[in-house]
């Protein structure tokens, strides 16, 4: 049936011998006692979602060839959709660094559960953000003018040194996960070379932690040290605004909130059991403690900027909010409903017992990252600064949803090669001899 | 055998360099003639003895007005001196006709710098050959390179592939200006040369 | 065996390759040179280079006569100024006029003779000739014979006073039945209504010793004039007070400006201008001489008294405090009683410039220093007046060919005007016009002529100035070889309605006439830009030298004309036709408050030149200087009475016709007034195939008394 | 130790002089190379080194005031929000004039200068500039074109700059005649509402009247020490500059 979906596969076109031969070989790239669904369903699977990447690669090719006009920014809206996806996914992302800290650093061996699919789904995230911001540029030729002469003082030079160099690292991290491949393991040199990997890994992962540390950071000191917006400003510790912290601390608790997540969605789509559940539970609970910490300190610093910053800059205290799309609502639901609910129902251990509530919970946590980078991105620019400013509004284009939709499909393909032909899940092999 | 894979490894590395330092600057740079051949030392040398600023003026406002108009060459080469051909198509195919010469200019920096010969020669002293080199004392006009990329004159890179400057310096890039400013502690702003 | 390749040794291979090429410049290189490729590629044009200098000239766009110095790299204009210290701007431009080097590059510009198929808008553009044009004009003299009355053939010259003009009326004077005439007039309306009071011409305004100026709409600060002398009789350190009271429905740039605003009802400035009169009447505050120099005192007195004060004051919607307190101090000073209105809308009526004209007479105006004084023309006119009959004058449906002359743009005054003087079916309309602007695309032949700065021109007195001017606009770009010089055409014209032996001198010989002539006269002094200073004619020896100078952008300046004698006045007119129109319009009723008015605005400047330069759009786009064309203003109490709360599109409706619109809520606006955006069209993706449009001035039909401005209006949801 | 501060140039704008006519823009236009709007361009898109804004005191007919307040790069000289934030360098603060200079040729277009701006007097290229065909015989040979994808911004029109010290140069003094460094707006504007000149010597027009009692500067309680400054005798309009936002119908303040 799936095969008559897909007349155009060239693979359908060749005599039957010719697609029992592939179909074979296909099996021998499958992890021996992993059971998959056939090559056919799995490419009509991936067949959506290439489509969708062709779509977006065309909208990037017009911003390449006729630069930027294709999109809906402005010199008002200067930052749009696609800053505000590359901030959530690398929130998102730091599942990979979180729990790589966990497993390889605090030496919590439930983890191993997950760490595979973390660090793939942090290379997904941090490789997309890349390819993203380098349409989102005017001069991507140039980009490179950051490393040769680099502004030390500016947050984005400090993003982009750690962006490329974690994702050098995630990459790394990624190899042995496909060189475990049965295919790949044939060839000796790549054995070799995985278990050296094996042996560095914690020192990647430290250096990971460190790096990501600084990057999630920078991502909120982009804002945060921006004292000609009021909305986004935040008073320093040391040399960094407050939302470098809550930044941190935000994508940390989001993080394994989105590994737990993620596996969620890859047992469901499977229909296996991938993971057991005290390792989600594991993941909840810590999702759920650090997010409840950085509640706290949003609370706080939100307090902080509506007693300092505003009465400083000689705005008036709910100014910010006043156009009703944007009222007070958006504050509350991102701290409380967002922000205090799920962490409440994650740090709570009979809550986490029950999967719906748990899933759940964490789709909020992830929500709330999200909400948060929306709000720092979209509404610190459309907020008026000068007195005869309006508030601003911005509508995508096509072109910036499909270069956004295209980066969505490039982490579903990358993710279901790898869960096809790695071992994502370790348990998976041992919840099924169960 | 034992050594194929180092040798192979190194044979790979070795193509590699003789095209990267060999070829590729062969392939990257386009040889342009100029309009006509030009010896600055039969101007700058006996008889004529001119010194650099009686073709390549400044003006009064400060600006350097660089290479000269066919008119100035028209002052004495109203008609043929000489006999060569390339005097009669001077004058016939430019003074007479009063058309400019398309020289390519060696130096010529792209348009977002703003370089003041004026500044440079009259208040911090320079000598034209601290930056053009012995070209004055030329006997004839080497060939112009182009970058095929960029557009750029051979000159602003320097002769040398690498980019490590040569001694004397003949690069004409960016960091060689920084390097003088600096050392004179001149200014460094970014405006103060880019226009 | 070991000889054979396998896969590790081209790993090996490529591996060596690898290290290989990162030790060699490739990579680096050409990272660099990618970088320096964005840096200067083609995308981004190439900076001219040359010898940096500057030229004088004159600008030309409008009849201000500004002086400008061209800033040039190689010869070639790049930025332009105003000539320093120059006697007429004072060094000054407006912002149309500060890229008018930028109009040879016009996307709009014609390059050869063409016309529009028809007048539908799917119409398309077809090449004409010039023969076409003359054949045509040939063919025609058979059929009308060349005579009828009421003017057969007719140029309509938005310059007059050029030696061009000249040389047209010279052309139409020996054709029987031809008219010359000249469009609306915005500026000198109020000079116009003194020299037909007086039957005295040559008059201007004395603002730079003015004490007082009571300006009803004139832009005064929007482009009046000269911009550059208005700005330094405001702005510029001068120790004369000024008082400007501005009389506006709107708190206009000018009126932003005014030491007072008086919010005045349109349509009621006559109403304004008879109450002020009669309280100068009633509280003696007219000089003595005045009665008896006025011929009509007595009626004029009874018509200035007809309407109390309290019934003017709830008609105009001012205060009678206001009107008192106007009215003396006007009185009370030195003063200039200035009639006018947004360019966008054409000319004050003739009722309203009547009044305002004597009241001007009644306040002792006229020949007072700081008043209205006297100006004689410049030496060198010739026969003919530059005055013509303004368009609105010529019988309907009377014109067989309209020919019309540079600067026109289509947004000074509706087309129907044009349309409605023109010749059922036969009537053909010739346009002479470096660009498309929406008058040549209404018209059957469009000749293209010289751009802006492409050819040696005059300029002369600029409107309302207090002395009379005279300089040379020498070419600064080279012109076009299709282009045409309108004085080539005019023998090959007159030839072709049959009457050869039309005047066969060259512009320059036409221009050194004058020139001579003016030196000739030994009046006035002449301005030279490289000095900044000007020098007595009569101190400069030769011809020669003048012109000289005078191509170099000198300007020669007249000497002040002595006051004449005490004029006399009839104020009403000789048959009195005035005494009746001033009391239809003081005893017309007031507007039904319900009722909104369209009143047409515009930017002086813009609409005056026969197109703008590509730049402009920067105001009206992208700034908030400038409405687009197009765009409706009202104030929300205005658009919730239609039944409109927000912004956007809407449908504006007159007797004329419906259009579309944009809708801006200003609340700054009197409410009951609409004010439409009238032109340019300054849109960067206009074709010439897709000629501009007039526009909202489409809707505003010409009244009887030539006027255009107020028209009743309904506006609904689009 | 030659370079320390020569000068900082700085600006007054009178607000009560402004006719909004449009002249600043023109001559900025005009003498910085910009490209004439894009057929969709608009307030928001559009690259204009100097824009004039109206802004009104929110009143209705016949209270309702206008002024028109052109705007350019303010010049900020503390902790200038764009040059703090630029990741390679592309704007700095010239020593020598106080001048914040932009160089396009080393932005890659990530505009987080901006996003940091609160002035809006950042422009992006969103799209290769575009003149009508022959009107590149017409730019200014002073100041170089953009290309698409780099920000922009004024630069107290540094073309100008250059020129003067060149000619400073040649007649042997070190610092440019303030009669040949004009910037085109202030020499433009007819109603000189513009006044421009050296902020640290005291002797200068503009020292002085940037210290009279009418002067503010836009956001002032951002504390970025703008350059430009500007005066008007009316209340409102000051008020309104400082950063205490009105309540006006349309912006809608809860107050």
């Amino acid at each position: 049936m799936i095969e008559q979906t897909l007349p155009r596969l060239p693979v359908e076109s060749a005599p039957a011998h010719t697609i029992r031969d592939w179909k074979a070989m296909e099996k021998k790239w499958i992890p021996r006692g992993l059971p998959r669904c056939s090559p056919g369903r799995f490419y009509a699977w991936l067949a959506p979602w290439l489509l969708l990447l062709a779509i977006g690669a065309y909208a990037m090719y017009l911003c390449f060839a006729e630069g930027l006009q294709h999109t809906n920014m402005d010199n008002r809206f200067a930052f749009g959709l696609w800053i505000y996806l590359d901030l959530t996914v690398i929130a998102l992302g730091a599942g990979a660094f979180f729990t790589g800290f966990l497993f390889y650093i605090l030496r919590w061996k439930e983890m191993t559960a997950v760490i595979n699919a973390a660090v793939v789904l942090g290379f997904i995230c941090y490789s997309s953000a890349i390819a993203i911001l380098l349409v989102d540029i005017g001069q991507p030729l140039r980009a490179w003018f950051t490393f040769w002469h680099p502004n030390v003082h500016s947050m984005l030079t400090e993003v982009t040194f750690c962006l490329s160099c974690y994702l050098t690292v995630l990459a790394i991290e990624y190899l042995p996960v496909l060189l475990k491949n049965r295919k790949l393991r044939q060839v000796p040199l790549f054995l070799v070379f995985e278990y050296e990997l094996h042996r560095v890994m914690p020192v990647l992962a430290g250096v990971g932690t460190f790096l990501s540390f600084f990057h999630q950071g920078s991502l909120g000191g982009l804002y945060g040290v921006l004292h000609g917006r009021p909305f986004a400003f935040r008073e320093a510790l040391g040399i960094w605004p407050t939302t470098f912290f809550l930044f941190i601390l935000s994508a940390a608790a989001a993080g394994p909130s989105f590994v737990l997540l993620m596996a969620r969605l890859t047992q469901f789509l499977s229909r296996k059991q991938l993971v057991r559940a005290e390792v989600f539970a594991q993941l909840g609970k810590v999702s759920g403690t650090l997010l409840l910490f950085y509640v706290l300190l949003k609370t706080l610093d939100t307090m902080l900027w509506i007693n300092r910053i505003y009465p400083q800059t000689g705005f008036s205290p709910y100014s910010f909010y006043a156009e009703p799309s944007f009222g007070t609502w958006v504050l509350l639901l991102e701290i409380i409903g967002l922000g205090l609910v799920p962490a409440l129902f994650l740090v709570n251990p009979r809550m986490r017992e029950k999967p719906w509530v748990l899933t759940l919970m964490a789709f909020l946590a992830c929500s709330g990252v999200a909400f948060n980078r929306f709000v720092m991105t979209v509404q610190t620019l459309a907020l008026p600064t000068l007195p005869f400013d309006r508030f601003l509004r911005y509508v995508p284009s096509w072109q910036e949803v499909a270069a956004f939709l295209a980066v969505l499909a490039y982490g579903v393909l990358l993710y279901s090669f790898s869960f096809r032909y790695a071992t994502l899940f370790p348990q998976e092999r041992d919840l099924r001899n169960q | 055998m034992k050594y194929k894979g180092l040798f192979l490894f190194l044979s790979g590395a070795g193509i590699a360099l003789v095209l990267g330092w060999v070829v590729f600057p062969l392939a990257l740079y386009r040889t342009e003639p100029q309009p006509l051949s030009f010896s600055h030392k039969a101007h700058t040398g006996q008889p004529a003895s001119m010194s650099c600023d009686s073709c390549h003026e400044f003006a009064e406002d400060g600006r350097f007005l660089g290479i000269p108009v066919v008119d100035q060459c028209a002052v004495c080469h109203a008609e043929p001196v000489g006999k060569t051909a390339g005097e009669k198509r001077l004058v016939e195919e430019f003074v007479k006709p009063k058309r400019e010469i398309p020289w390519k200019v060696y130096s010529r920096q792209p348009d977002n710098a703003w370089f003041s010969h004026t500044t440079h020669v009259k208040k911090g002293a320079l000598k034209c050959e601290e930056c053009h080199g012995d070209h004055g004392q030329s006997e004839s006009l080497r060939p112009y390179q182009v970058n095929r990329i960029s557009g750029y004159s051979r000159d602003i890179w320097g002769p040398n592939i690498s980019g490590i400057p040569s001694q004397p310096r003949l690069d004409m890039k960016m960091d060689r200006c920084l390097g003088c400013h600096a050392e004179k502690n001149m200014s460094q702003g970014c405006i103060s040369c880019h226009k | 065996m070991s000889n054979r390749i396998t896969r590790r040794n081209l790993f090996q291979l490529a591996g060596g390759s690898a290290l290989g090429m990162l030790l060699s410049p490739v990579p680096w290189k050409l990272l660099d040179d990618s970088a320096i490729w964005t840096q200067n590629w083609s995308l981004t044009p190439k900076l001219p280079r040359g010898p940096i200098s500057i030229r004088n000239s004159h600008c030309t766009l409008c009849p201000g006569g500004c002086g400008i110095a061209a800033r040039c790299v190689g010869g070639h204009p790049y930025g332009l100024r105003g000539t320093g210290q120059h006697p007429v701007n004072s060094g000054f431009l407006c912002a149309v006029g500060l890229a008018g080097h930028h109009y040879a590059y016009h996307p709009l510009r014609i390059d050869a003779p063409c016309r529009f198929t028809g007048r539908e808008e799917d119409s398309r553009l077809i090449p004409a000739s010039l023969e076409a044009l003359l054949s045509e004009m040939s063919g025609s003299r058979n059929s009308t014979g060349g005579s009828r009355p009421g003017g057969s053939i007719a140029i309509l010259d938005s310059r007059p006073g050029r030696s061009v003009s000249q040389a047209y009326q010279e052309m139409l004077s020996r054709i029987p039945g031809s008219v010359y005439l000249t469009p609306p007039s915005n500026e000198e309306s109020t000079l116009e209504e003194i020299r037909q009071i007086s039957g005295v011409d040559g008059w201007g305004f004395d603002f730079e010793n003015t004490h007082t100026i009571l300006s009803f709409g004139a832009p005064l600060l929007d482009g009046w004039g000269t911009p550059g002398r208005i700005a330094r009789r405001f702005f510029h350190r001068s120790p004369k007070e000024l008082i400007l009271i501005q009389a506006e429905s709107y708190r206009s740039r000018t009126a932003v400006q005014a030491s007072r605003w008086l919010a005045l009802r349109p349509g009621t400035e006559a109403v304004l201008a008879m109450a002020l009169a009669q309280v100068l009447l009633q509280d003696g505050l007219c000089p003595t001489d005045i009665p008896v120099r006025v011929a009509d005192w007595q009626e004029f007195k009874e018509l200035a008294f007809r309407l109390p004060i309290a019934a003017a004051a709830e008609k105009t919607g001012l205060p009678v405090s206001a009107i008192v307190e106007v009215a003396h101090a006007l009185a009370g000073s030195s003063s200039i009683v200035l009639g006018g209105c947004d360019p966008g809308g054409g000319p004050l009526d003739r009722t309203a410039s009547r009044a305002i004209a004597c009241l001007n007479i009644l306040l002792g105006n006229i020949d007072q220093p700081g008043g209205i004084i006297s100006r004689r023309e410049a030496p060198g006119v010739g026969l003919h007046s530059p005055r013509g009959l303004p368009l609105s004058d010529v019988a309907d449906h009377s014109i067989r060919w309209m020919i019309i002359d540079s600067a026109a743009s289509g947004y000074s005054f509706p087309l129907s005007l044009l349309q409605h003087k023109l010749m059922h079916d036969k009537g053909r309309i010739v346009c002479l016009s470096p660009y498309m602007t929406p008058i040549a695309a209404y018209a059957d032949y469009i000749i293209p002529t010289p751009a802006h700065l492409e050819s040696l021109e005059e300029v002369g007195t600029p409107p309302g100035a207090p002395a009379s001017s005279w300089g040379l606009s020498a070419p600064l770009l080279p012109r076009t070889a299709q282009s045409v010089d309108p004085l080539d055409l005019i023998p090959k014209m007159s030839e072709a309605l049959g009457f050869p032996g039309g005047p066969n001198t060259s512009r320059q010989e036409l221009l050194k006439q004058r020139a001579a002539a003016i030196m000739a006269a030994r009046q006035g002094t002449v301005f030279h830009p490289g000095k900044g200073a000007a020098v007595k004619v009569s101190t400069r020896t030769g011809t020669g030298d003048f012109w000289n100078l005078l191509l170099e952008g000198g300007c020669w300046v007249d000497d002040p004309t002595p006051p004449r004698p005490a004029t006399r006045f009839t104020m009403l007119g000789k048959e009195q036709p005035w005494r009746e129109r001033l009391t239809a319009r003081l005893e017309q009723p007031g507007p039904s408050p319900d009722q909104l008015v369209l009143m047409p605005v515009g930017w002086k400047n813009a609409t005056s030149s026969g197109s703008v330069p590509p730049m402009i759009s920067k105001l009206f786009q992208e700034s908030d200087c400038r409405s687009l064309a197009g765009t409706v203003l009202a104030h929300p109490d205005t658009a919730a009475s239609a039944g409109i709360s927000s912004e956007g599109k809407v449908r504006l409706q007159t007797r004329s016709g419906e259009m579309e619109a944009d809708l801006k809520l200003d609340p700054a606006l009197m409410p009951g007034v609409l004010h439409g955006a009238v032109g340019p069209c300054v849109n960067q993706a206009q074709t010439l195939r897709q000629a501009p449009a007039e526009g909202l001035l489409a809707l505003c039909p010409v009244e009887e008394d030539g006027s255009w401005r107020i028209t009743p209006a309904q506006m609904k949801k689009a | 130790m030659e370079q320390k501060n020569k000068a900082r140039y700085g600006m007054v704008v009178d607000l009560d002089r402004c006719t909004g006519c449009g002249n600043c823009m023109m001559a900025c236009a005009v003498e910085n190379n910009l490209a004439p709007a894009e057929k969709k361009a608009n307030d928001r898109t559009g690259i204009t080194w100097m824009r004039v804004y109206a802004m009104n005191n929110g009143k209705a007919f016949p209270a309702a005031e206008t002024v028109f307040v052109p705007m350019a790069c303010q010049q900020c000289d503390k902790e200038t929000p764009c040059i703090a934030v630029c990741p390679q360098n592309a704007v700095d603060r010239d020593p020598g004039s106080g001048i914040v200079g932009q160089v396009p040729q080393r932005c890659l277009g990530c505009r987080y200068c901006m996003t940091a701006c609160p002035y809006h007097a950042r422009y992006f290229n969103w799209s290769d500039p575009s003149w009508p065909a022959g009107m590149e015989k017409a730019l200014n040979p002073d100041v170089a074109p953009r290309m698409r994808g780099v920000a922009e911004k004024c630069n107290f029109c540094h073309g100008r700059w250059h020129a003067a010290r060149a000619r400073a140069a040649a007649q042997g003094r070190s610092e440019p005649d303030p009669a040949d460094y004009i910037p085109a707006c202030v020499e433009s504007c007819p109603s000189r509402a513009i006044l421009f000149g050296n902020l640290d010597d005291a002797g200068s027009e503009v020292a002085k009247a940037c210290q009279e009692g009418n002067c503010f500067r836009f956001l002032a309680r951002l504390d970025t020490e703008s350059k430009v400054y500007y005066r008007s005798a009316k209340p409102w309009v000051r008020e309104m500059a400082e950063g205490n936002r009105m309540p006006s119908g349309k912006d809608g303040n809860l107050s």
